[in-house]
């Protein structure tokens, strides 16, 4: 099983340089630099200045030697600076990462609560009311998308009910309180969690309704054990499996896609710093980000399926 | 003996897909889906028709105006009329959707079968390529590709396309890997039929279904993506009416506040959309779910 | 006089080419001599803006007492050393020399308590003043001066402001890496300064050393110049301003508690905070909110579409009718052989039915302009054609000159708020009518640039301030600037050079008049109109508010000292 | 002998897409205590279903007990409450299923599956209910018993885990044990260990069995009574010598004539049944055989045999009973 | 009976299944699922091939077909050696030797019609015109018992007795001469047992066909095969007459599989001594050493534990041979 990972972990190598070398032709197929895209308003700037910042930021090289300097320093484990602020890349990550994760980790609570609760409760009242309601549910939050949803949620909850701040991580200007952060916190996550709260529920609802069907669930009835320890220990453990895979590929896309979230309620992160660099055609900052999220998106597969032999005992990876 | 033959049967044989085409009639939210979907189809090409207005002429003295019995939805912030454009919209939103799923079950087709197919170290290479696709952080890779490249119709879809096709890759090559285990596979190769044969008359015509499934939904995803990508200024490029840009139009406060003409009918109709074709998916899912048809 | 207008049309400048909303614009001018190296000045995207907070007037407003909180966009946190919207930054936590008063009428002394001119402007002799200490305790002194000096203009740092210090004696041996240090500013002693210039410069003072934060040497001096990017001090600054840096979140905020040593006096705020947004919307949704105290030019100001709906709120002045003395403006790009023919850029002008567009789509904001000096005196508008809308006109003009119509034009956009999105989307269309087939593209800021670098350009929809006295700024359709992109009429920098040559405006207005009528006439730039631009901030905030009822112009991101010591909240 | 559990005019339905199945269609039977009965049939024949529908095991939807009765020591299950069933389930009633591999929760180590029923009906603690558990284990014979009980199912092969299930319905000591094809699933060699093993323990522990099965074969040497079923009615019931002696089914003596016998040299062709299990989709009209049945009347057709008193404790339905003791061999003519 | 003359020759069978692991995936085992097999098969015959599952029978059907890769070994057929010959040679032969399967509803593409499942071989062979495969077809139909009408229908519409009987249809399309029947039965119901067995063995003596019948179900075996042979963990313990190993088994696993056959008649079965084997069959992956059977015979000596018993012949000149592997044949005997 070590063995497994072990050989997971190594094929990941190569994916990683292939979809570095991708964007990072990409991102310098995108028109203008990091020194045009500095250049200020109110401020002349001459050619010659231009040109001497980009030789300083090693624009003017050949891409294929761009992107073996930019290698070289990641094997030594420096991901470089930004063009913009010559920040080093990876304290920048380090220090937007935890707001990240917050978001994620919230908004990951929230859907999987409410999806595991929800797509439970439907397979075991299958066809009654509240069945048909959530299905509807499920079905209208994978189709709204989250940008949308986050402009609705803002303009009500928080201009007309004013119950949750628009934006940000803390109130400006106080001090950090983890009731106020987890007010800020709230409306970002829960237009990130509709969606996924949704395809849990839906995934929870087959997944349970395939457990009921099987004959160990007829065999727990046949013992009298009571109701909620089959729900619990014999139908819940055995249907999370699959649902523990959908968690998993999520865990991915939603730290790649928070992105636009992240901006509208200006929500601190890496998504944030991804945008900006983006438009500040920051390729360090651009690079890093993507390397980051490539390899969590990677992890998260490995994890999930840890996770799953930890589940399933009868998993043995060979 | 020709005669024969030609009357020997003539209690009509029920395929499978009018097998399965009765169980989707079934389905009621499927039916809801699809004639939405119809009369969505059907306003986006008889959008010219239906509305005596002009897409894209402004109409600088009726800007923002309320819906009136001239304009049934209002008008936009350069006095266009909202219907014409949500109309039009559906043609780009639509096309764009069906496009670029169509980009990206060709690609996962054909990638899919090599791999399934083929298998070894073939399946190996191509399955790690898919992997890698799958693995790009897709929203980021668009932004990048988008800003690279700039916004247009046609790069929007091929963004799409090129970044969707991973999934269906996998599912059909897990439905050759799985079909090929079964015994009509077996027996085909028992009774001398050639492996190309076998893949491509005995495999592939199994995996149709789970890939019309995987195809309505990537479908829906497309249209999701595009008007995510249009939002965001990467998708496709105004004038030419989108849902997204429309919604893009959209995004002050006193116009969510106040004018919620102008982006209400954007917002609905892609919830709508991709709603009646999520409803479609799944009607088609219980109808070509193959435990029912063996 | 002259001074106070020369200040006043720097910050218009300046202004200008934040504004317009969100993202950038482009624009240009800077009061350098036109000769020296072709500086280009373009907007820049993300241009963030920052804030001097503005409040006033007392109400009911939520937000904690003794805080000011100002909106910021990304990117722009290092200090005016790099971005010019470091400026708001550089307010609350560094001074200057001087700084220009907040009535704008002249400069006023800050670190420098009084200056004195030799000749006719080849050198200045600045007193410091003494017992200002550094946040950290030192004591502040000449070196700190000598120090800020030859890093503003060391090409290693690349700072913007490098070529305020174009004039000053060895210049050019630090610009060509000769040497580190500034070899025409001097120490006379620990409180005096002597600076040297190669030009009578009499407007120094004024117009230059205003953009320059005095840095701590004791701090910095160690640090090799081509780290002083990134390093550790621009999250801990120490400064002399009137608040210490108490925390910096890149991207996220920037707080500061009010500095008890200040030597105008310790503030009566007790705390700023600078938000970060990236999205305007964001940020109009936070000011509606509450959440932050004003709203400038971070952001853009309020959009004029949105107005009314912040003058509802109780909390809010808002100033709905700024004018921002920006000509904004279809930028050609000259050097396409289709655009050469002056018929086709007057077609342009018919084409566009300017009036309306401001009436309708624009909200009745802005006036039409039909060259590029806002100033009313240095331009005769009797003098010149006013291009009343008249497609007939303009179909028949293109025809004259053989237009294709079924060239597709290229018309970049990089503003993404809503009213001139809708606007380039008019004017788009009107184009088309004519037979003019552009194609409106929404870009970032750092494309245009880059199609400008390129000559890739065709149309881009720009607004750039020019000043509203043309002497401070410099000459953006001149021969070889950047932002003319293809236009180069001698006998127009001659007229220049004339304008600039004295400080009577007498003498140059006919001059500047010339100028803006053989503009007017060769259009080298499609001109389209002034822009108004609206500002609010929540009334909790008793500061600046006057200013603004006396004085309808925005200065931002110039060094105009505010006096925010002075601001407190109700 | 006491009656332990007497089932009466039992019917259970399906509904499947638009249609209803009929899945048992009216049986009555009973057991004494202590009794063992088989219930024969081919699938689809209803005859575990007939089984779940007594437990109320039966899954609603998309299925449900439409009449009857089932007096288990005189109370009705079919109209006891799901808490009053529960109580009975595992501890009166238990049953062990077709296939080990599936009705023995995967994730669950089979300690766990053990003492859950324990602790539930015997209120005994954690510990107790462990030696419990392996006591029992002991008694179906797998192998150390202690080390084993922290295994999951997987650990175990089909053998063991088919004892698990039985130690897993005998913990409570049941009064009746059912049987729902337990060997099915298992290799020849593998099915006479359990067979053996099911039948010493009933003897051991006095409890009744009913013993569901598609192979007359199987259960000829271990109950007293066998019932045949077919289409959800039951065709011919009778003591076990009785029924393979004198068949007086056509359904039954198909059955036995359509296996070959292990033991006899150079037999005839086998009997086969033509034709295939009517559609239960529709209800049966006449007699559910006669479309297979070579011995069809008429009368066979229209109406439906009741079960006829055709020897002690003998009952077939077939309306031509009395003539089918002239024949030897299914498929001969009458 | 005269001299049988031989159709299938099988020799010294294997058929290993590697075992992967690490992180290089290093192959550290294999499963051998058959290990060394031999047998013929005579034209005309039917060979029933018994054991329980796991025992490497079915694999040694598909391996003499080809359809599954050979660790080692000979299959000659009708005289020809087509071990490992290239894959197009092996399409040719395989109009001569079909397979029926186990399983009645996934061995039908439920995408083809029956008529385009049963045509298969014939086109495949490019057997007849299109005119020609159609008459074919529906004579085969009628062949098997089922409606020539039904031909363009799909598998779906069919039971599962039907779908076997469509099957074997299929098999006998080409006019083979010799048919791998994979467990034909063991997933009907009893009573459409008899009717397909009873049409297998109509068709073997119309056609004179010759049947490799794998079955784990005894009874069957017998009532069906001329020849036995029992296998266990991959090799053969016991090939014979039917009545030779049914009457008078040598190996003491046959003794035990026949044993615990249950028998339809109470009274046998009451009385009758069963010989129950102890635990289960151990895994192919890590055979027993010497005699596989060992762990679990009763009569198990330290010979059967070290020495890999062969194959024998144990029956008497002019007698039907009777093979048997087993070190104490002929104590038990």
């Amino acid at each position: 099983m070590l063995a497994y990972f072990i050989r997971r972990l190594l094929i990941n190598i190569p994916l990683l340089v292939g979809i570095t070398i991708i964007v990072f032709v990409l991102a310098s197929l995108m028109p203008g630099d990091a020194v045009l895209a500095m250049i200020s308003s109110d401020t002349p700037v001459t050619d010659d200045m231009i040109k001497m910042r980009q030789g300083e930021l090693g624009l003017d090289l050949p891409l294929h030697e761009q992107y073996l300097r930019w290698m070289g320093n990641i094997i030594q484990g420096n991901l470089g600076y930004s063009f913009v602020s010559a920040e080093s890349v990876s304290k920048m990550i380090v220090s937007r990462i935890p707001a990240t994760l917050e978001l994620m980790g919230v908004s990951l609570s929230i859907s999987i609560i409410l999806g595991l609760t929800l797509g439970t409760i439907s397979a075991l009242k299958q066809y009654s009311w509240m069945d048909y309601g959530f299905t509807v549910f499920g079905f209208i939050g994978i189709s709204i998308p989250d940008f949308f949803l986050g402009m609705v949620l803002v303009f009500v909850f928080a201009l007309k009910l004013k119950w949750f701040p628009t934006s940000g991580f803390i109130t400006a200007g106080e001090e950090f309180s983890l009731a106020d952060n987890l007010r800020h916190v709230f409306l970002p996550a829960l237009a990130l969690a509709l969606v996924r709260t949704a395809v849990f529920m839906r995934y929870t609802r087959a997944s349970v309704l395939e457990v009921l069907g099987n004959d160990y669930v007829r065999t727990a009835r046949a013992k009298g054990l009571l109701q909620n320890v089959i729900i619990l220990r014999h139908v819940m453990r055995n249907a999370l499996i699959p649902v523990i895979t959908i968690i998993g590929v999520n865990l991915g896309v939603l730290f790649a896609g928070s992105v636009i979230i992240e901006t509208i309620f200006q929500w601190p992160g890496i998504g944030m710093m991804f945008i900006n660099a983006v438009t500040g055609r920051d390729s360090p900052v651009i690079m890093g980000y993507v390397l980051l999220t490539s390899m969590i998106v990677l992890a998260s597969n490995l994890l999930t399926d840890l996770a799953y032999s930890l589940v399933d005992p009868r998993i043995r990876y060979e | 003996m020709t005669t024969t033959i030609a009357k020997l049967e003539k209690i009509r044989p029920e395929s499978l897909w009018s097998k399965a085409w009765k169980r989707f009639l079934r389905h009621k939210l499927a039916l809801f889906g699809l004639s939405v979907m119809a009369v969505l189809l059907f306003t986006a090409i008889a959008a010219p028709v239906l509305t005596p207005y002009s897409p894209i002429k402004q109409d600088l003295r009726n800007l923002r105006k309320a819906p009136t019995a001239e304009h049934m939805l209002g008008t936009d912030g350069v006095g266009r009329d909202i219907l014409t454009r949500v109309l039009h919209a559906g043609r780009i939103s639509l096309s764009v959707g069906l496009v670029s799923v169509s980009i990206s079950a060709l690609v996962g087709i054909v990638i899919g079968v090599a791999a399934g197919y083929v298998g070894g170290k073939t399946d190996m290479l191509l399955m790690r390529l898919t992997d890698m696709v799958m693995t790009f952080p897709s929203l980021v890779i668009i932004i990048t590709v988008a800003a690279a490249t700039g916004p247009s119709v046609y790069n929007a879809m091929l963004i799409i396309g090129l970044l969707t096709w991973p999934s269906i890759a996998r599912l059909v090559r897990g439905q050759f890997l799985s079909l090929r285990t079964q015994q009509f596979v077996t027996a085909a190769r028992s009774i001398g039929v050639s492996n190309w044969e076998i893949a491509f008359k005995h495999i592939f015509p199994n995996t149709i279904s789970s890939i019309t499934v995987a195809i309505t939904f990537g479908m829906a995803t497309s249209i999701l993506m595009e008007a995510s990508l249009s939002f965001l200024g990467l998708g496709v490029p105004p004038p030419t009416p989108s849902w997204g840009n429309m919604l893009r139009d959209a995004q002050s406060m006193n116009i969510l506040e106040g004018m919620p003409w102008i982006w209400l009918p954007p917002g609905i109709m892609i919830a709508l959309s991709v709603l009646s074709i999520n409803f479609i998916g799944d009607g088609l899912r219980d109808a070509l779910d193959p435990r029912s048809l063996l | 006089m002259n001074k106070l207008y020369k200040v006043l049309s720097f910050v218009l400048l300046a202004v200008f080419l934040l504004s317009a909303c969100a993202p950038a614009a482009t624009a240009t001018t800077a009061p350098e001599q036109p000769t020296a190296e072709p500086t280009a000045v373009p907007a820049t995207e993300a241009p963030a803006p920052e804030a001097t907070a503005v409040p006033e007037q007392p109400a009911a407003s939520t937000g904690p007492a003794g805080v000011l909180r100002l909106p910021l966009r990304p990117g722009v946190t290092v200090g005016s050393l790099w971005t010019a919207a470091g400026r708001h930054l550089d307010e609350a936590f560094l001074s200057g020399l001087v700084a220009v008063k907040w009535t704008a009428d002249g400069v006023q002394p800050m670190l420098a308590e009084s200056w004195e001119m030799e000749g006719e402007g080849t050198a200045f002799i600045f007193k410091l003043r003494q017992g200002v200490k550094w946040s950290d305790g030192e004591s502040f002194t000449a070196d700190d001066v000598l120090y800020t000096f030859s890093i503003y203009a060391n090409p290693k740092v690349g700072a913007i402001h490098a070529g305020k210090l174009a004039d000053v004696v060895g210049y050019a041996d630090v610009k060509d890496g000769k040497t580190e240090t500034l070899a025409g500013v001097t120490k006379v002693d620990d409180y005096t300064v002597r600076v040297e210039l190669s030009t009578k410069s009499p407007l120094f003072v004024e117009l230059k050393v205003p953009f320059i934060s005095i840095l701590p040497a004791h701090i910095l001096a160690s640090i090799p110049a081509d780290q002083l990017k990134g390093n550790d001090y621009w999250n801990k600054v120490v400064g002399t301003g009137p608040f210490v840096m108490t925390n910096m979140v890149q991207d996220q905020l920037v707080e500061g508690a009010a500095n008890p040593n200040y030597f105008e006096g310790q503030p009566k705020l007790e705390k700023i905070v600078f938000q970060v947004y990236a999205d305007s919307n964001t940020m109009l949704a936070a000011l509606e909110a509450g959440e932050i105290d004003g709203m400038l030019y971070q952001g853009g100001g309020i959009p004029v579409d949105q107005v009314s709906r912040f003058e509802a709120l109780p909390n809010l002045k808002v100033f709905g009718n700024m004018d921002a003395g920006l000509p904004t403006f279809l930028l050609v790009n000259l050097k396409k052989d289709y655009f050469q023919d002056v018929r086709v850029r007057q077609a342009m002008m018919y084409a566009i039915d300017r009036k309306t567009i401001i009436e309708t789509v624009k909200l009745g904001t802005g006036s039409v302009s039909n060259t590029m000096f806002p100033g009313a005196w240095a331009r005769n508008d009797a003098d010149l054609t006013d291009y009343q809308y008249d497609p007939e006109k303009a179909k028949a003009l293109l025809a004259e000159a053989g237009w294709d119509s079924t060239r597709q034009i290229d018309l970049q956009r990089y503003y993404t708020d809503q009213v001139n999105k809708d606007t380039v989307d008019a004017i788009a269309s009107m184009l088309q009518e004519v037979g003019i087939n552009a194609v409106v593209r929404e870009v970032k800021s750092a494309e245009f640039q880059a199609s400008v670098d390129d000559g890739s350009l065709e149309l881009a929809y720009a607004a750039n301030g020019q000043g509203l006295d043309p002497s401070l700024g410099f000459l953006v359709t001149g021969c070889g600037q950047r932002l003319a992109v293809g236009y180069c009429n001698e006998q127009v920098d001659a007229l220049y050079a004339q304008g600039q040559a004295s400080a009577d405006r007498a003498v140059r207005a006919p001059a500047y008049q010339e100028i803006s009528k053989l503009l007017n006439a060769d259009l080298p730039k499609v001109w389209l109109w002034w822009e108004v631009r609206p500002v609010a901030f929540d009334t909790r905030i008793v500061g600046l508010a006057e200013h603004y009822t006396e004085q309808p112009l925005l200065m931002f991101d110039i060094p105009v000292y505010n006096e925010i010591h002075l601001w407190y909240t109700k | 002998m006491t009656r332990l559990l007497e089932v009466k005019d039992l019917k259970v339905r399906f509904r499947s897409d638009r249609t209803i199945i009929h899945a048992v269609n009216g049986i009555s039977y009973s057991l004494d205590e202590g009794g063992s009965l088989a219930v024969v049939g081919e699938s689809g024949s209803g005859k575990s279903v007939g089984m779940l529908a007594i437990m109320g095991l039966i899954p609603n939807p998309p299925g449900w007990v439409e009449s009857g009765q089932a007096l288990f020591k005189g109370r009705d299950l079919l109209k006891a409450s799901e808490g009053e069933l529960r109580l009975i389930r595992g501890k009166e009633i238990a049953m062990v299923f077709q296939d080990p591999m599936t009705s023995l929760n995967p994730v669950l180590p089979i300690g766990l599956q053990l003492t859950e029923a324990i602790q539930t009906h015997l209120g005994l603690d954690k510990n107790q209910a462990r030696e419990r558990a392996i006591e029992m284990l002991r008694m179906v014979g797998l192998p150390n018993p202690a080390q084993r009980i922290k295994d999951f199912p997987f650990q175990f092969s089909g053998g063991q885990r088919q004892r698990v299930m039985i130690a897993m319905a005998l913990t409570c000591t049941p009064s009746l044990l059912i049987a729902d094809e337990p060997t099915t699933a298992l290799d020849v060699t593998i099915q006479a260990q359990i067979v053996e093993l099911v039948r010493d323990l009933q003897k051991q522990l006095g409890m009744a069995i009913i013993w569901i099965s598609h192979n007359l074969g199987l259960v000829a040497g271990v109950v007293d009574t066998v019932l045949v079923m077919y289409s959800g009615f039951i065709v011919e019931q009778a003591p076990v010598d009785d029924l393979y002696e004198h068949p007086r089914h056509p359904y039954t003596l198909g059955l036995l004539h359509a296996v070959p016998k292990l033991d006899t040299e150079n037999q005839e062709r086998l009997a086969s049944i033509d034709g295939m299990p009517p559609d239960l989709r529709k209800p049966i009209v006449g007699c559910p055989f006669a479309p297979r049945c070579p011995y069809r009347q008429e009368k066979c057709d229209q109406q439906t045999p009741p079960l006829f008193e055709v020897g002690p404790q003998h009952q077939s339905a077939c309306w031509r009973w009395q003539e089918l003791s002239k024949i030897s061999t299914f498929g001969e003519p009458l | 009976m005269s001299t049988p003359s031989t159709l299938v020759q099988v020799t010294d069978l294997k058929v290993h299944f590697p075992i992967y692991q690490g992180v290089f995936r290093r192959q550290v085992g294999a499963i051998k699922a058959v290990d060394g097999v031999s047998f013929s098969i005579y034209k005309g015959e039917t060979l029933g091939l018994v054991g329980e599952s796991g025992c490497g029978k079915s694999t040694t059907g598909l391996a003499i077909l080809q359809l599954q890769a050979l660790t080692g070994g000979q299959i000659n057929f009708n005289g020809q050696d087509i071990a490992g010959i290239d894959e197009s040679q092996m399409r040719k032969m395989r109009r001569h030797m079909m397979m029926i399967f186990q399983d009645p509803y996934s061995s039908l593409n439920p995408r083809m019609t029956i008529g385009g499942i049963i045509g298969e071989p014939l086109s495949v062979h490019q057997i007849g015109t299109p005119q020609e495969r159609a008459e074919r077809v529906q004579e085969l139909l009628r062949l098997v018992g089922l409606n020539p009408a039904f031909i363009n229908r799909y598998p779906h519409e069919f039971s599962g007795g039907q779908r076997q009987r469509i099957g074997i249809a299929r098999a006998l399309a080409t006019n083979p001469s010799f048919i791998v029947a994979d467990e034909p039965i063991s997933a009907l119901d009893v009573s459409i047992q008899a009717q397909v067995v009873n049409l297998l063995d109509d068709l073997k003596k119309q056609f004179g066909l010759t049947y490799l019948f794998i079955a784990h179900d005894l009874s069957m075996v017998r009532y069906i095969s001329d020849r036995v042979a029992v296998m266990y963990l991959g090799k053969v313990m016991e090939l014979g007459s039917r009545n030779n190993v049914f009457d008078s088994p040598l190996h003491p696993y046959t003794r035990a599989l026949l044993s615990a056959v249950p028998v339809a008649n109470p009274k046998k079965e009451r009385a009758r001594q069963r010989i129950i084997l102890e635990g289960d069959v151990p895994s192919p992956a890590n055979p027993p050493a010497g005699c596989r059977f060992h762990p679990r015979c009763a009569f198990a000596t330290q010979e059967c534990r070290a020495q890999v018993p062969e194959l024998r012949n144990l029956s008497t000149q002019g007698k039907p041979e009777h093979w048997v592997a087993c070190h104490h044949a002929e104590k038990l005997a």
